[in-house]
């Protein structure tokens, strides 16, 4: 159940990340993902930044060999797509904290976005090396979110990671649940400083992904498939498996601890 | 309370396994938990994901292919940590108390003993020999298709393990009772058969094949009338224990398969469409069906087929 | 109008097709009044039921089994009026205009010479071996599933006749591609690739096989992936055209076929499900799709997910 | 696609004929027929000669083995019953002449039951070699058809063949259709009858079946598939047919004249 579309839109987002445009009919919800296929390369997961109608989209940062060709990708360009998959974020709550860091606004920004359209009150930290590589800042900003940054080099916002920034509004403000996606380490800091204060946090975990169907096994993380089960957990899920912000495991299985190949 | 519940549980040669569901290799079987996983939601045993001498990450993605609901394609290229490596998983999931049975692939005889070996130490309970992986990279043909190549392995597997040896059969074969019959003589303690069916799709608009690989495996619904046919065969000709599998995702597939000569059975595909719940509801089901057909137990069902009242 | 229309006509040796779209063999291809009936609705050429000896009544009822919109299995028993009295059936069909392929079976190379001097008298354009048929009865293996087997069948047959002869292959196979080199080297003008896959039905409230003949063979959809990988291997291995047959019922799958290799296809169970109407829309569905994707032929699709650039 | 059900109700309509009812939900009509295996023994078409509802039903001549054999089925045995397959009859005609000829009045009980219903006008011309064996006589009656009978041997109505009544009928009565089962030169005789007078005449014809998916060839008659082009066919289309009423083809497809094994 594969779908070959072709691009029909192309946005170069950050200096490092582009949005690919498409038709796609299936139904989707923030926090839901597609396997894409770039004939010729990899086929990948990637998290719909686009969610809604029959014009979906995705928001790819370049990281490796994949992500990195696929920034060459042009309108009328061909890709294979099937999905989407996972579960959705849970858009009931009323003021939300949005946390992201790197592409990981790519799943966060739909999710907000539809709870902003139902009258949430959001209220984003944005993280990114450098202040060019805030992904979908305009986005939040357009949908009234108050948006805060933090950027590695200190070239926009706090200087620094932007757990500062979301540690400091979690101390001043009252949120009915966090949501947030970007580094394991990052996402583990935020969850430990919302515990304290009873705010419920989601997080979308990335994993190796082969069938996205919950059987081949490489997505594992503990007890749970990313590809089924999630990408997005409850925090108090996450926490307690040996594996989250330490190891994920490489395409033969073997458990790999995160910042080394 | 019902008076009569048939038994489930049922005997591969020295083996005894509370029902006759076992997680297929290459299912869930890549992490300790999941195997644990599986076994707690229910198998009768799980198999591990077969492993061979080093790490390999298998083929690139896209490694798999689906059809609507009968069938699935799959080129994963056997990824696994390795055996250094996995016997930490097998010491997790037994651990939990789950039912471990080791798979290991190889390239000659050899290997395939040395790796049985290693992996017979970790407290497996049995070993399956994955006689279906290709020759070399993209060539065609497995190394155990033909009865030689079969005897040989399972010889030298034989020798080197006291656990009872599964092999696993492949169906690309004219003759799957004759691979079958060269692993009972060379001492294997049961056959499991069959293994995924030789397919390759490929899309017309970008005019190549899906999978990285080109060729793959085709496993789910539209192979268990392949998997039926040589369980039929082999049971006919071997005094071993059959084990049955491909395409089974309900009880009645399962009893079929009883019914054609397997004593238990392997679920694979199946858990990727109806998730690991499929091993509760195939357990419940089976015992209903026995019970309303009559039989006292699982085992009673093995070969009714073979023997049906004209 | 349309500038350009994609050239459908294909050419299998000397044999030119007007269109790459054969009735398989088996399918309507008992009385010659069918075999027309097929050419009318389109057909590039009508294969004959595979013809013996003798007349055979084939295996009793249950002779096929359905699985919902996926496959079939069936156990005629390759039931035919022998080559006796098929002659006229095939007269019928010449008679109005068919372009008419002639099919045998036998026991052994000898039986399979005789039968296919005495067919191509009757004026057939050329003959297709089958070589899947069983050996013996209710045994389980077939007569052209080792490359000897297969050599001295074509062998013997590219002797007797004139008419390009096509070796008509097993997927029931390790490696399908070495048996199209031993019938290329034994002088097959074609290979046809596949044959239906060995299955089984079991019914578990019956406790027996469906089939009265036990053991079938699969064909539909649940087949085309086993048939692309087929034709997959034997393209890149033989020169003399392949034809792919195997679960074509839509002119996409038609076009994976010829992308896999195949130069023409066979279409058998898809009558079952959409009736001989679905000749006239695979004809139109391949012109369309073929001008989309730019090809000026059906021949020049040939083959070219062989050669995707990356 | 095949449901194994068990009989529930076994009735001996004749000597040597019987029906057997059993649950089937498939929707079906007056025409068609169902496979149904026997196991252990043949898989046979046969109309439905009840059609209706969830309890189905086909009436059963002893002929060959099988039929012989199905004879001593028991309520409560099993049996695999695949279709309904093949067309059904037109039910729209007001004033049917309905001739049956042995177990042809399996498949034409249901259409004249059906067509009294909705209130036409049925008359029935009943064949068969003795009275004992009229099948459906009382069926018809009690749908309020005129009923006449033939007998072979004279022992109930019409000394002869149920033609000769058929033929008086036609001369004598006006209809607006024909529906006729039975042996191919008596459906031959009547539709010759009916012709010159314009009386549009509807045939059930039998023909050996395998795959009742017009696949296999095994029903071919001319150009048709009897399984599902038929089993219903006006006789217009039968009669310059060479084969009809003249010969069939045996399993192995030879052409074999009626009368003859
Ligand atoms: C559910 C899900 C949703 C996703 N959504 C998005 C999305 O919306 N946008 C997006 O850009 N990406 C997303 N990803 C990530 C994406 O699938 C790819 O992983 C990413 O694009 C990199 O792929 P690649 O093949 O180019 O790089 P790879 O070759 O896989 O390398 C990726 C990067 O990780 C590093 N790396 C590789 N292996 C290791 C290792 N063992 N340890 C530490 N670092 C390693 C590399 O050095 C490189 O920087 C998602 C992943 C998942 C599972
Ligand atoms: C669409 C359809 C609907 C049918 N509906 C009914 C129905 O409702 N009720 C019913 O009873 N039957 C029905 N039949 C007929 C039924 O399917 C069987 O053909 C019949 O029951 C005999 O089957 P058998 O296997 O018992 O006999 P067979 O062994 O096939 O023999 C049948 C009879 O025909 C004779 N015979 C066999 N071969 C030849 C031959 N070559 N030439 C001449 N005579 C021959 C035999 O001597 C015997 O008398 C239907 C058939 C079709 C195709
Ligand atoms: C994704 C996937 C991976 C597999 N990996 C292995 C493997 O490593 N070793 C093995 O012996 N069989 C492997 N198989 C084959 C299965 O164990 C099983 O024989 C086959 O899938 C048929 O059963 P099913 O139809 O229930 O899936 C794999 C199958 C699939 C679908
Ligand atoms: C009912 C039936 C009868 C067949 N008979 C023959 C035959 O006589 N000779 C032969 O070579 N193949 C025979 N075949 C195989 C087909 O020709 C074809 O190879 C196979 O069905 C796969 O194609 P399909 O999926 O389009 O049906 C038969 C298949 C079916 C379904
Ligand atoms: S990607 Fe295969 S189980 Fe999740
Ligand atoms: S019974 Fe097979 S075509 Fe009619």
């Amino acid at each position: 159940m594969r779908t070959v579309v072709r691009v029909t839109e192309r946005v170069l987002e950050t200096p490092s990340t582009v949005t690919l445009r498409f038709p796609y009919e299936a139904p989707a919800g923030p926090g839901q993902f597609v396997m894409i296929w770039f004939p010729g390369d990899d086929e990948l997961p990637m998290s719909l930044s686009y969610t809604g109608g029959s014009s979906k989209g995705v928001t790819i940062k370049a990281m490796g060999e994949t992500s990195r060709n696929v920034q060459r990708l042009r309108v009328g360009d061909a890709v294979g797509i099937r999905g989407p998959y996972g579960n959705r974020f849970d858009l009931s709550a009323r003021r939300v904290l949005v946390v992201g860091g790197g592409s990981g606004s790519a799943v966060l920004a739909p999710a907000a976005e539809s709870a902003a359209a139902s009258g949430a009150h959001l209220t984003v930290a944005l993280g990114a090396t450098e202040a060019s590589e805030l992904l979908f800042r305009r986005r939040f900003e357009d949908m009234g979110a108050d948006v805060e940054v933090a950027t590695d080099d200190g070239s926009e916002g706090t200087h620094g990671f932007v757990t500062v920034v979301a540690e400091r509004l979690l101390a001043t403000e009252r949120f009915d649940a966090v949501w947030t996606c970007g580094p394991e380490v990052m996402m583990q800091k935020v969850a430990r400083a919302a515990g304290p204060r009873n705010v419920p946090v989601f997080c979308s975990v990335e994993r190796q992904m082969k069938c996205a169907l919950g059987m081949c096994d490489a997505c594992a993380l503990g007890p749970v498939h990313v590809c089924v089960d999630g990408p997005v957990f409850p925090a108090e899920r996450l926490l307690p498996l040996e594996e989250f912000g330490r190891s994920h495991r490489d395409p033969s299985g073997r458990r790999v601890p995160f910042g080394t190949r | 309370m019902r008076a009569d519940v048939a038994e489930l549980a049922v005997e591969i040669g020295p083996l005894r396994l509370r029902n006759p569901f076992l997680l297929a290799s290459g299912i869930w079987g890549e992490s300790g938990e999941s195997l644990a996983g599986a076994w707690d939601a229910g198998a009768g045993g799980v198999i591990t994901k077969s492993i061979g001498s080093a790490p390999r990450p298998g083929y690139p993605n896209p490694t798999i292919e689906s059809y609507s609901d009968w069938g699935l394609l799959n080129a994963m290229g056997l990824p696994n940590p390795g055996i250094e490596e996995y016997p930490r998983e097998v010491a997790a999931a037994r651990a939990r108390g789950a039912t471990v049975i080791g798979s290991v692939f190889g390239g000659d005889a050899e290997e395939f003993a040395e790796l049985a070996r290693r992996l017979a130490a970790t407290g497996v309970v049995a070993l399956e020999l994955n006689l279906s992986c290709p020759h070399a990279e993209g060539y065609g043909t497995e190394v155990g298709s033909t009865p030689d190549d079969v005897a040989a392995i399972v010889r030298a597997v034989v020798r080197e393990v006291r656990v009872p040896v599964i092999a696993k059969i492949t169906p690309n074969t004219p003759d799957p009772a004759a691979l079958a019959v060269a692993a009972e003589k060379a001492g294997a303690a049961a056959i499991s058969a069959i293994n995924t069916v030789r397919g390759l799709a490929i899309d017309a608009t970008l005019h190549r094949p899906v999978l990285a690989h080109g060729l793959g495996g085709l496993s789910g619904p539209a192979i268990k009338p392949v998997g039926l046919a040589c369980v039929w065969q082999i049971y006919s000709r071997v005094q071993v224990p059959v084990i049955g599998v491909g395409g089974i995702s309900t009880s009645e597939d399962a009893l079929e398969y009883l019914m054609a000569g397997a004593r238990a059975v392997e679920v694979g595909t199946a858990v990727a469409r109806d998730g690991i719940g499929v091993f509760g509801r195939l357990v419940s089901g089976l015992s209903e069906r026995l019970d309303a057909l009559g039989y006292r137990s699982a085992a009673a069902a093995v070969g009714a087929a073979h023997t049906a009242p004209s």
